[in-house]
């Protein structure tokens, strides 16, 4: 991670994905709160390119910046009368202080530990060129039991889903 | 033997159960003589008791949970000695006794004697068990037989009165668990004889701890002062024969389990708390028999003297020599068969009466000469009348806590006075003076079954009375191995 | 200056700290499963980076194995989304609103 | 890796969803209510014969399928015991379940859930734990929600809310095992945790609460509780029941898992820091539980808050750890086993005093004794046993757990216990007021009914097994010894 | 004769106690056989009681010794059962069956008629036999029982017509104020078997010396406080007088003769150890008797009922005997309880006659009852002279020994001793004047006897009942001889160790004087206000003030026992006031954390008020919490 490039990268998508996400709190709108998600989502895949997982970082657009996002698109459409403003509810303070403590506990976990962690050339010597290659055969050989069960919570979901909006049959 | 005795009663309340529904008189008929063969079953563990031998008699026993290496086994014991034997047997005569009073329930009766027959197996597996555990089960299982028999078949604020002795109980025990477990920790075992044998010397937590943990729930079975307000409202709400065998049997509960497990496996701690409780006994038998003498309620007044004559148990326990632990074994059976049969009386005269009011009671002599003259004869072994199994207790107490404690001695000795304050000046209101006209048309006790309940209870008071040694060589070869420990460790 | 381990895993505090903070204090229940989304961002993003640094893998090819978790978190995440949304509407089907503060029928 | 010939390991999962499957198909075949039913506890049927199987083949102790599950004595225990739990759930279904309209679906789900969740404590791989585990949830939410009426929506969107968030929690704290410890299996976490050094304790105490918290939602301890009342009272009660006792079975299986099979148990060096996490959530737990209990008059957000007692109870054995000992785990275990007979019984009962007299106030079950005496009687007597008074299965729970505390030696588990005891006391207030008002009230109305024969059936057996375990507890007790003694 | 065996002296003791319960079980129906039984049983007991006399006067006095019984034994606790036969014994036994066997005859026809009569009976052999169990005891404990049992048999017979509230309401008082004396007695014997071990008798007064003085302090004023209870001595004396609600041939046997002799024998039993104990503990007791012989006599001159007057005149004389104990006058306390239980039974027996005949006790009401009742009239006469102590009558040879005793070791209490001899003579003969002379003044319809006999006036009552008194009037006279050259002190000294007798003393001319002339002027004053009204006792009441209403009302002392101390201090204060402390202060705080843990209840359960994200919030602060306690705690943060 020695290249300027990369350090500016990571500053800049920290800052898109953090700048985003704090936008979705503060945004008035409950729409506009949704395409800084998906700012915020795609800052993100940014980052995570910065980590050498371009797979996932395509696979992070593609669902979450493109098919949860637009789900929520549609949650917010399909309750009209829902207020759309973004308010807050009673517990602004907890809330933001609960999310204050979270971060401040991480960063002091993530200074103060000691990390059993890769530096300099050891990074740039692990090498995910072939990212996609190595999941596939890993979702196909270690973790093929929770790759079958995947599938099956996402035939689960869609069926429960389904039953949940169903109109009701005319009796 | 001990298992029989233990079954009998819980079979006769599974044959009550069976019984058709036309047929539920006869429930009565089962409990009698499902008891009856129970109390022969403990008049024969009696006589046969050698009274010579040192250690449990008639043990029955077998590993009843065993969980490996977790620590956790336990064992179906059962065994009776010296201190156990006269317990056994006053459970087998206050069954009798219960089941004879309640001759005429007609409410629900399957389920009443079912009840009672339950309770009774409850409370024998509490005097029989030689396993903390088994000891603890039996401790509990009394309360649901208990509570029911009080908040269906009782009188007045039931309810309440039945979920304050519920819950004072729970509490009270709920903690006797925590010293129990710690206990089985600490010895490895939870089998009360191997613990007395080698009591711990240090647990995990203080052993004063345990020590309060476990004589809590005996001091509110006891009762004593202050933990003792759930009496008079269980007392005076409960049907005749729950009152019997509550104030009979299950109170004894707290002094036999004092005396069987707190004072040989924590005889150290014991030493150390003495004068306090000694200060609490002498306290509530004053204090007792004050409030005793305010009371307007015939069953309160019972109920009351007995928080006054369960603190002559602690304070014998307190005195901890063998005098003293002898006295408050003796002062146990007494307490039963004179309370018990008190209550019988109460009972009685309410079941005739329908009040207990004892303003409205006047001159009753002149009508039920019988219940008058029972029940003097039974205040009067309540107020230690020589001759009578009270006064052998009493006095058994009082000498062998003098040295001990004098000032709390003084003040149970004082205890007796009041005493025959309360007794005579209700005897006095209740059964003379001048005849009601109200109460012109009350039968005596004219059924054989009431007769009968009196006269047995009425027997032991006076057998005790006049030849004590028919139960104190008995108790002396319980207590001596106990009065060993706790002077050991002193 | 270089960029480790600690950077990415503060960033993915902050924003896993966002979200929470959008979860707690929004009073729209989609509102409230943005902000949730945004803290299984913020774990893919702690998945991710470890697989980079972490030097706590024996052989080559296991980082990825974070890769593969990510994988499933968003599957997860996806199928998650769509049966809230369902109870969403549902919900407004049934209330017309989906605001939190209003949907306490049960309570007490 | 990955050869069929393993799936046998998962037999009983396999059956599961093969009968999910053919519930869905039979449904859009046939318009009798009852086919999907019997075709539910076909699936159980068949998945017990398959565990059963496992039993006697003797695979117990592999894993497979690359790691990701095994088959051992405690996931045996678990099978088993949601098996039992779902099958009573599809059995009370018919009587609870008037509501709902799509039976086909509700078993289906139902089953899927059953079968995550026996995936879920065969698991012993991060990954597949996450998965299983979310399957669970995500059907359970569904479920919850699934008699679409107001209430049962609002209970599902507060469940899936919840949820959401403890997964996202869980998550974190598995993103910290696996950043630390560089693998995705227990197994491997163990190897890190046991070599762990203080340099990345923090680290560690911040992924095991997270995980704690995530999956202590599924348990309902206090502080992670707060959804259960409120669902409990809004769910169908089947589903209810199948919360209260399936899912609440299987977080502590997970729980259990991760911490005595992924954090090494006793031995490590933040043994105790997590221990006496577990102990504060136990001690809030059961004296939230049971104080907020006591003025409840709907019966089953009363037992919402039973449950979370009930959990408190049960945490104490997690929080009973000592070095090599599994005394604790067996306490959970054993516990688990008895709280589902109970807790079924009770269930059981409500949803046949609810089909007949269409009320959950607790006022309404007055006198009830005289109009479904075998109703009453069992569950007054299941209610003795979560009270934890003999001669039923509760006391015997009770003190085993609180056995298993104090012989760890720590006095600080004495003072636990303490607590509990005397929750004890609080909790029979209400248990026993119930029981009270059952069996003493006076009836507003007179008229008698009867379960259906399938209810009363269910009802006896459960009161059956809860004097059962009273009694003659000891091989349950063996089996969760032997069941806990896997996981080291 | 030969010595009497074991088992008679037991027989003694067994046989009434064995009739009573005959009775009791089988002769309810059958109330005249119940009578001849007692009587017969009684006077198997009078026989053998003189066989044991016999015998131990065969031995000077001195110990029978039979080996005692155990009754129970538990560790170093062992009670026995025995007989101590000595000339104190030997005494009091005849005393006893004398007095009983004479009542019993009287009561044939006393309470003729009575719906009681067989109950009456069975009390009699009740209270009879356990009286012969007190005095034939050897151990402390044995002696205690009877003590006790004496007590009860009293209850039971003040409060035979138990449906006269006021019948009930002095035996429950008799019961309740002696017990206050029990509690002393009781502890007194608790301290001794706690320092001792020792219950026996004899073994307690020949180890006396060697116990500390705070025991024996202790010890002898437990005894003490017993038979000041029991002989109805200041302050506890109040129950006697209420105690003439029983049938007077009970007062005459019981409140007369034997049991509230009972406390002086007490401390006569255990002479030895009250010489051994502190002086202080022995003036006490004689300041406490001759208090209450002053008191009792003043009471008696106000009285109107003639069995009261007869009951302070009691409660005086006991006074005497227990002063004489309390100055060492063994014999003399001993010899005045001998002759004191014949003429005083004699009275009370007198007294019952006459209200056999006219219905009434006061004394108002009576009057010129001299000639229609001759035989009363004259052992009545008797009967007071002895009482008075006029020469030769027996009473004046046993209270001369008294002031004998009193003039050889304080002369204050001779005076007082002297005073009271004046004020016995003038009441008992304010009574005879009252009684017996001047004008019928009506009587009154008696409200249990027939009262068909009093239509026609008072006349004399029948056989069975005079006999007794014609019997009585014999000793009143003569048994005082018994005594002149010692005779009897030997007798009795022999139940002392050697250095404690002192043989029979010298009279001294003054006292006999003294207490010659004390008497006669009584006699004379009654005479003067009673007989010749001059002055007419309204005048001299009058010009004495306050004074006698203060005496007429008891020295208010039964105000201040029990509507003070009983009714307003222990009943509406202490009792009251700890009955309150229960109700509200236990028992409230009880309810009160039942209703604390209920208002939690309601707290807690707010917590959860369908707010999802407060939920959530719950859950996540959790967390915080949970990793920052144990940070904190465990992570050693705070160090770094």
């Amino acid at each position: 991670m020695e290249s300027n490039g990369v350090v500016l990268g990571f500053y800049l998508l920290s800052g898109l994905t953090v700048g985003s996400a704090l936008l979705v709190f503060v945004s008035r709108n409950l729409l506009h709160a949704v395409l800084f998600l998906v700012l915020s989502f795609l800052g993100m895949a940014g980052l995570f390119v910065t980590l050498s997982a371009d797979f996932i970082a395509v696979a992070q657009v593609l669902i979450y910046a493109g098919a949860i996002s637009v789900l929520l698109v549609f949650a917010v459409m399909l309750t009209p009368l829902a207020s759309r403003d973004n308010a807050n509810s009673l517990f602004v303070l907890p809330g933001v202080l609960t999310g204050l403590a979270f971060a401040g506990i991480v960063g002091f976990v993530a200074v103060d530990v000691t990390w059993p962690e890769l530096t300099g050339d050891a990074v740039m010597s692990r090498d995910f060129a072939t990212t996609v290659q190595g999941i596939g055969s890993a979702l196909l050989e270690p973790y093929i039991l929770a790759f079958e069960v995947a599938s099956v919570l996402l035939l689960a979901a869609l069926i429960g889903a389904i039953l949940l909006v169903r109109e009701d049959e005319p009796a | 033997m001990l298992t029989a005795f233990l079954l009998i009663p819980a079979i006769g309340a599974l044959v009550i159960a069976l019984l058709p529904r036309g047929r539920a008189q006869d429930a009565r008929w089962v409990a009698l003589v499902a008891s009856g063969l129970a109390f022969a079953i403990s008049i024969l563990v009696f006589v046969q008791f050698d009274r010579d031998q040192a250690g449990y008699q008639f043990v029955d026993r077998f590993e009843w949970i065993r969980a490996g290496d977790a620590g956790f086994s336990v064992q179906y014991a059962l065994g009776v000695d010296g201190l156990s034997t006269p317990m056994v047997l006053l459970t087998g005569l206050l069954s009798v006794a219960a089941v004879l009073v309640s001759f005429n329930v007609s409410l629900r009766p399957k389920e009443y004697f079912a009840w009672l027959l339950v309770l009774e197996t409850a409370v024998a597996g509490v005097f029989l068990s030689l396993d903390l555990i088994q000891f603890f089960i039996f401790w509990e299982l009394e309360l649901i037989p208990m509570y029911l028999l009080i908040s269906i078949w009782g009188s007045g604020r039931k309810e309440y009165s039945a979920m304050k002795f519920l819950l004072y109980t729970i509490a009270g025990s709920a903690l006797m668990l925590v010293g129990f477990l710690v206990l089985g920790l600490t010895a490895g075992t939870f089998d009360i004889e191997r613990l007395t044998a080698s009591p711990p010397t240090e647990a995990i937590i203080p052993l004063a701890a345990i020590f309060w943990f476990i004589l809590a729930a005996f001091l509110v079975k006891l009762p004593v002062f202050p933990v003792h307000t759930w009496l008079p409202d269980a007392h005076t709400d409960a049907p005749t024969a729950v009152s019997v065998m509550l104030a009979g049997v299950l109170l004894k509960m707290g002094g036999y389990g004092i005396l069987r497990i707190v004072l040989p496996i924590l005889p150290d701690q014991a030493q150390d708390f003495r004068v306090l409780l000694a200060a609490i006994a002498g306290f509530s038998v004053v204090y007792g028999a004050l409030i005793t003498l305010r009371q307007r309620d015939l069953k309160r007044l019972v109920a009351y003297s007995s928080v006054s004559h369960m603190g002559y148990v602690l304070l014998g326990i307190a005195a901890l020599g063998p005098v003293g632990l002898s006295g408050a074994a003796l002062q146990m059976f007494t307490h039963g068969t004179i309370t018990g049969l008190l209550f019988i009386m109460v009972g009685l005269v309410y079941d005739r009466a329908h009040t207990r009011q004892i303003s409205e009671l006047s001159g009753l002599m002149h009508r039920m000469p019988l219940i008058g003259v029972v029940m003097i004869v039974a205040g009067l072994a309540a107020l230690g009348l020589p001759g009578l199994s009270g006064f052998v207790a009493e006095l058994t107490v009082f000498l062998g806590s003098l040295e001990a404690h004098p000032v709390a001695t003084i003040a149970a000795v004082f205890g007796v006075v009041l005493a025959a304050g309360y007794i005579l000046w209700t005897v006095q209101r209740v059964f003379t003076g001048p005849p009601n006209e109200r109460w012109a048309d009350l039968p005596d006790a004219n059924q054989w079954w009431e007769r009968t309940a009196m006269g047995a209870m009425l027997v032991s008071i006076l057998v005790v009375g006049i030849y004590p040694r028919v139960l104190t060589d008995v108790i002396e070869s319980g207590i001596d191995p106990i009065a060993a420990i706790v002077q050991r460790g002193g | 200056m270089s960029v480790t381990l600690e950077h990415y895993l503060a960033v993915s505090g902050l924003v896993f700290g966002i979200g929470i903070a959008i979860a707690l204090s929004k009073r729209n229940a989609i509102a409230v499963l943005m902000g949730v989304e945004l803290m299984l961002n913020a774990v893919n993003l702690t998945f991710l980076s470890f697989s980079r640094f972490s030097a706590a893998f024996d052989e080559a090819s296991a980082p990825l194995a974070g890769h593969v978790f990510v994988v499933f978190v968003l599957t997860v995440a996806a199928a998650e989304a769509a049966v809230a949304l369902a109870m969403a509407v549902l919900v407004y089907r049934r209330r017309e609103t989906v605001d939190l503060d209003r949907i306490n029928l049960m309570r007490w | 890796m990955g050869g069929l010939e393993e799936l046998h390991h998962i037999a009983p999962v396999i059956a599961l969803l093969a009968g999910a499957a053919l519930v869905l198909l039979a449904d859009l075949v046939s318009n009798r209510r009852t086919d999907v039913q019997w075709l539910a506890l076909l699936a159980l049927v068949v998945a017990t014969f398959m565990a059963c199987w496992q039993v006697l083949a003797g695979i117990a102790g592999e894993s497979a399928l690359g790691g990701a599950v095994v088959v051992d004595v405690f996931s045996l225990y678990f099978t088993f015991l949601l098996l039992a739990v779902a099958a009573a759930v599809v059995i009370v279904s018919s009587d609870g379940l008037q509501r709902v309209e799509q039976k086909g679906e509700f078993y289906a789900l139902l089953l899927t859930s059953t079968a995550s969740m026996v995936l879920l404590a065969q698991a012993q791989e991060l990954i597949t734990i996450f998965v299983a585990l979310e399957t669970t949830s995500i059907v359970q939410f569904v479920l919850a929600g699934i008699a679409r009426d107001d209430r049962s929506s609002e209970a599902g969107l507060k469940y899936l809310l919840t949820g959401a968030i403890s997964a996202a929690v869980l998550l974190y704290g598995f993103a910290f095992l696996f950043g630390l410890s560089g693998t995705t299996s227990l197994a491997g976490i163990a190897e890190f945790v046991g070599t762990g050094s203080e340099e990345t304790r923090l680290a560690l105490v911040l992924a095991f609460v997270l995980v704690a918290a995530g999956i202590g939602f599924k348990m309902a301890i206090v502080p992670f509780h707060a959804w259960a009342p409120d669902v409990y009272q809004g769910a169908p009660t089947p589903v209810t029941t199948f919360l209260s006792v399936a899912s609440k079975a299987a977080g502590f299986a997970i729980v259990l898992r991760i911490f005595y099979a992924g954090l090494g148990g006793g031995d490590t060096f933040v043994a105790e820091d997590w221990a006496k996490m577990f102990a504060v959530f136990a001690a809030l737990s059961m004296t939230f539980g049971n104080i907020a209990a006591i003025q409840q008059t709907d019966v089953k957000r009363l037992l919402g808050y039973s449950s979370i007692a009930q959990a408190g109870n049960i945490a104490v054995g997690l929080a009973a750890v000592a070095g090599g000992s599994t005394l604790g785990p067996s306490a959970v275990l054993f516990f688990l086993g008895t709280y589902a007979a109970t807790n079924l019984g009770v269930f059981i009962a409500v949803i046949a005093v609810s089909k007949s007299i269409g009320s959950d106030d607790l006022r309404d079950y007055a006198g009830l004794l005289k109009r479904s005496p075998g109703t009453a009687l069992v569950l007054s007597l299941c209610l003795l046993s979560l009270t934890g008074i003999p001669p039923t299965a509760g006391f015997i729970a009770k003190v085993y757990v609180f056995n298993s505390a104090v012989q760890t030696g720590e006095n600080w588990l004495v003072w636990l216990i303490v607590v509990a005891v005397l929750n004890t006391a609080i909790s029979a207030y209400y248990y026993l007021r119930w029981a009270r008002v059952m069996i003493l009230d006076e009836p507003r109305e007179t008229v008698a009914f009867r379960p259906s024969l399938a209810t009363n059936g269910l009802l006896m057996l459960a009161g059956a097994g809860v004097l059962f375990l009273g009694v003659v507890p000891t091989p349950l007790i063996e089996a969760a010894r032997r069941a806990a003694e896997t996981l080291v | 004769m030969s010595d009497i065996s074991e088992g008679a002296v037991w027989a003694i003791y067994f046989v009434p106690l064995g009739a009573a319960m005959v009775i009791a079980a089988l002769l309810r129906g059958r109330p005249r056989d119940a009578g001849r039984l007692m009587i017969l049983a009684i006077g198997v007991s009078w026989l053998l009681a003189l066989w044991a006399l016999n015998t131990v006067h065969g031995h000077h006095g001195e110990s029978v010794g039979f080996a005692p019984h155990t009754w129970m034994e538990l560790f170093n606790l062992e009670v026995t059962f025995g007989i101590r036969l000595d000339g104190l014994t030997g005494v009091m036994l005849v005393v006893v069956t004398s007095v009983a066997l004479l009542v019993q005859i009287y009561s044939t026809e006393y309470m003729r008629g009575d719906g009681g009569y067989a109950r009456y009976y069975a009390y009699m052999g009740l209270f009879t036999s356990s009286m012969l169990g007190l005095v034939l005891a050897s151990s402390l404990l044995q002696l205690f029982i009877y003590w006790e049992l004496v007590g009860l048999s009293s209850y039971l017979l003040i409060g035979f017509w138990f449906n006269r509230p006021s019948a009930a309401a002095a035996a429950k008082k008799a019961f309740i104020v002696t017990r206050f004396g029990d509690f002393g007695f009781l502890l007194g014997v608790l301290l001794i078997w706690s320092k001792t071990g020792e219950f026996d008798i004899a073994t307690i007064n020949a180890n006396a010396e060697e116990l500390s003085a705070a025991v024996l302090a202790g010890f002898t004023l437990g005894l003490f406080a017993g038979a000041v209870g029991k002989s109805a001595q200041f302050p506890l004396h109040i129950w006697l007088p209420d105690a003439m609600e029983g049938p007077t041939p009970v007062s005459a046997l019981i409140h007369a003769a034997t049991m509230v002799a009972a406390g002086v024998y007490l401390i006569a039993r255990f002479f030895p150890t009250f010489e051994a104990a502190p002086s202080e503990v022995t003036t006490l007791i004689a300041y406490i008797g001759a208090l209450t012989a002053l008191l009792a006599a003043t009471m008696g001159i106000v009285a109107t009922d003639i069995k009261r007057v007869l009951a302070y005149s009691t409660i005086s004389q006991l006074g005497y005997m227990v002063m004489a104990l309390g100055l060492g006058g063994y014999v003399a306390a001993i010899f005045h309880l001998f002759t004191h239980a014949f003429f005083k039974a004699l009275l009370f027996l007198g007294s019952g006659s006459v209200n056999h005949a006219t219905g009434t006790f006061d004394m108002r009401k009576m009057g010129g009852l001299r000639s229609s009742m001759p035989v009363t009239w004259l052992t009545f006469l008797v009967g007071s002279l002895s009482l008075a102590g006029v020469f030769p009558l027996a009473g004046f040879w046993s209270k001369d020994e008294i002031l004998l005793d009193a003039w050889n070791h304080n002369r204050l209490l001779f005076g007082v001793g002297v005073l009271v001899a004046f004020m016995t003579a003038f009441y008992m003969f304010r009574a005879i004047f009252m009684t017996f002379f001047g004008e019928y003044r009506g009587g009154e319809v008696s409200d249990h006897g027939s009262a068909d006999e009093h239509h026609s006036g008072p006349h004399e009552s029948p056989l069975p009942m005079w006999a007794p008194l014609a019997i009585l009037a014999v000793p009143a006279v003569l048994i005082g001889l018994v005594n002149v050259d010692g005779d009897f002190g030997h007798l009795i000294e022999g139940a002392l160790p050697e250095a404690l007798r002192h043989g029979h003393p010298d009279l001294q001319s003054v006292v006999l004087v003294s207490s010659t002339v004390a008497a006669l002027l009584g006699i004379g004053a009654a005479a003067a206000l009673y007989h010749a009204r001059m002055p007419a006792p309204e005048v001299l009441r009058a010009r004495l003030g306050p004074l006698p209403g203060v005496v007429e009302n008891k020295f208010y002392m039964d105000v201040i026992a029990e509507d003070i101390i009983v009714r307003r201090v222990l009943y509406g204060g202490i009792a009251r006031a700890a009955e309150l402390f229960d109700t509200y202060v236990v028992d409230t705080a009880v309810n009160a954390a039942g209703r604390a843990t209920r208002l939690a209840g309601d707290i807690s359960r707010r917590t959860t008020f369908g707010q999802q994200q407060a939920y959530s919030s719950l859950l996540l602060a959790g967390v915080v919490a949970a990793v920052v306690v144990i940070f904190v705690l465990s992570g050693n943060v705070l160090e770094r």
